[in-house]
């Protein structure tokens, strides 16, 4: 029956995001530090930014990302210290 | 002797130099792919192509797939560049070397890294056009698409 | 521009010399394919080949193929080797460059020349072996099968 | 009703055959100069070849030919001036 005292507290991890290409261009930015609460996953990342408004409304709902260089889902739990690329549609070759 | 060499450059391709390291004396069959920017695409009049790449990222993805078709067609020599930077009509955006015990794997390997690269290489091109208009290759220019896989619904490269 | 190239050669091919064409503007994509003449066949180890030719024929053939691959892919760049004589280990026996404005083409017309080419040339190789015999291949020592297509039923070649 | 006089006559024609690798090494020889009756098809020309015995005698039955440079059916009529080869199995690239 044990329970904290005082207001609950969240531990916050900090992410990485990196933007490319069509993304870059769209927010004016390659590089965004982000504070987030534990447990957070990509989607909540994802929808954290788009909350900001302005450019950052317009990235895609379901953006293909990468964490830590690789490809993840949106329902990817993020840890301290990740880095989360998105990557607009590749086009190598 | 198994020799995979996978690398993201700035400098110009030269096929000659990566010919040089092919085939072992095992090999009866060497394939070279490049991929070449060329002068139109989807109607437009290409000058020239910019690409952005995820370095790290794509330096890891570009040896994975050489490992994979290693794996997969027996071939222990393989070469795959992939430049960034500015490029003009007609230089060499990607190379492709394999070289297997036969000729089919040789192909069949080289079809595979092209395709694996275009889909998962964290690479764009921003093409530039005659008209001084330029473009992300495969983006909307604003980026709406939902649920949209890597490679996207709209790439068509334009070094193919 | 369509410029088909192909010859029966005597001296070593070169596939720098051969790339030096390659492409034109409008293509995006090249695939050079080189056979070689490799260390072992069917469990024997070879130190050399010597391919014999019926030139008239296989010039014209040659240059038919091409044509063909030209027609059926789309492509208006293919130079197409054969060299003949006497060729050791490592050496480039058939080197085929196909360029086209998309990939898919270029792969499947490199392909395309080299099955027919083997279906159809009429070049025969003798496989010198490391304990001094040496043997025609896909030929009995004594020819008594009969009724067989031209590229024999045990024709499995070195430089594949 | 006319009527020829005479013994019946036959035209005969000048074939050249080449015979080239394992062919070449059976007969000991790359060129053959054949006088032949006038229709004559290109199994006729194997059956009197094969007809000579000895090395000859080694020759398929059914090899696989090509007339002036193009591969040519065993029913292929000759005509005077006709290079026949006989192709073993072919070993190119």
């Amino acid at each position: 029956m044990g329970r904290a005292f005082g207001p609950p507290f969240f531990l916050s991890m900090n992410i990485q995001a990196l933007f490319f290409a069509s993304y870059r261009d769209l927010l004016g930015t390659g590089e965004i530090a982000l504070s987030l609460p534990e447990g957070t996953a990509v989607s909540g990342m994802v929808a954290e930014l788009r909350g900001r408004g302005g450019a950052f409304g317009n990235l895609p709902a379901f953006p293909v990302v990468a964490v830590n260089e690789e490809y993840a889902s949106e329902d990817r739990l993020l840890r301290d210290g990740d880095v989360v690329a998105f990557i607009p549609p590749v086009a190598g070759g | 002797m198994r020799v995979l060499r996978t690398a993201i450059v700035t400098e110009p391709i030269v096929p000659e130099e990566i010919l040089a390291d092919f085939p072992s004396l095992e090999d009866g069959a060497c394939v070279l792919f490049l991929g070449v920017v060329r002068n139109h695409n989807q109607g437009k009049d290409v000058i020239g192509l910019g690409y952005q790449v995820y370095q790290g990222m794509a330096e890891k993805t570009l040896a994975v797939i050489a490992a994979e078709a290693s794996h997969r067609f027996g071939s222990d020599r393989i070469t795959v560049f992939h430049r960034i930077g500015e490029l003009r009509v007609g230089e060499v955006s990607t190379a492709i070397a394999v070289a297997t015990p036969h000729r089919g794997e040789a192909f069949e390997a080289s079809r595979y890294i092209i395709e694996e690269l275009k889909q998962r290489l964290p690479i764009w091109k921003r093409e530039h056009y005659v008209d001084g208009d330029s473009d992300w290759v495969g983006s909307n220019t604003t980026p709406k698409v939902e649920d949209r896989k890597p490679d996207g619904s709209r790439d068509v490269g334009s070094a193919e």
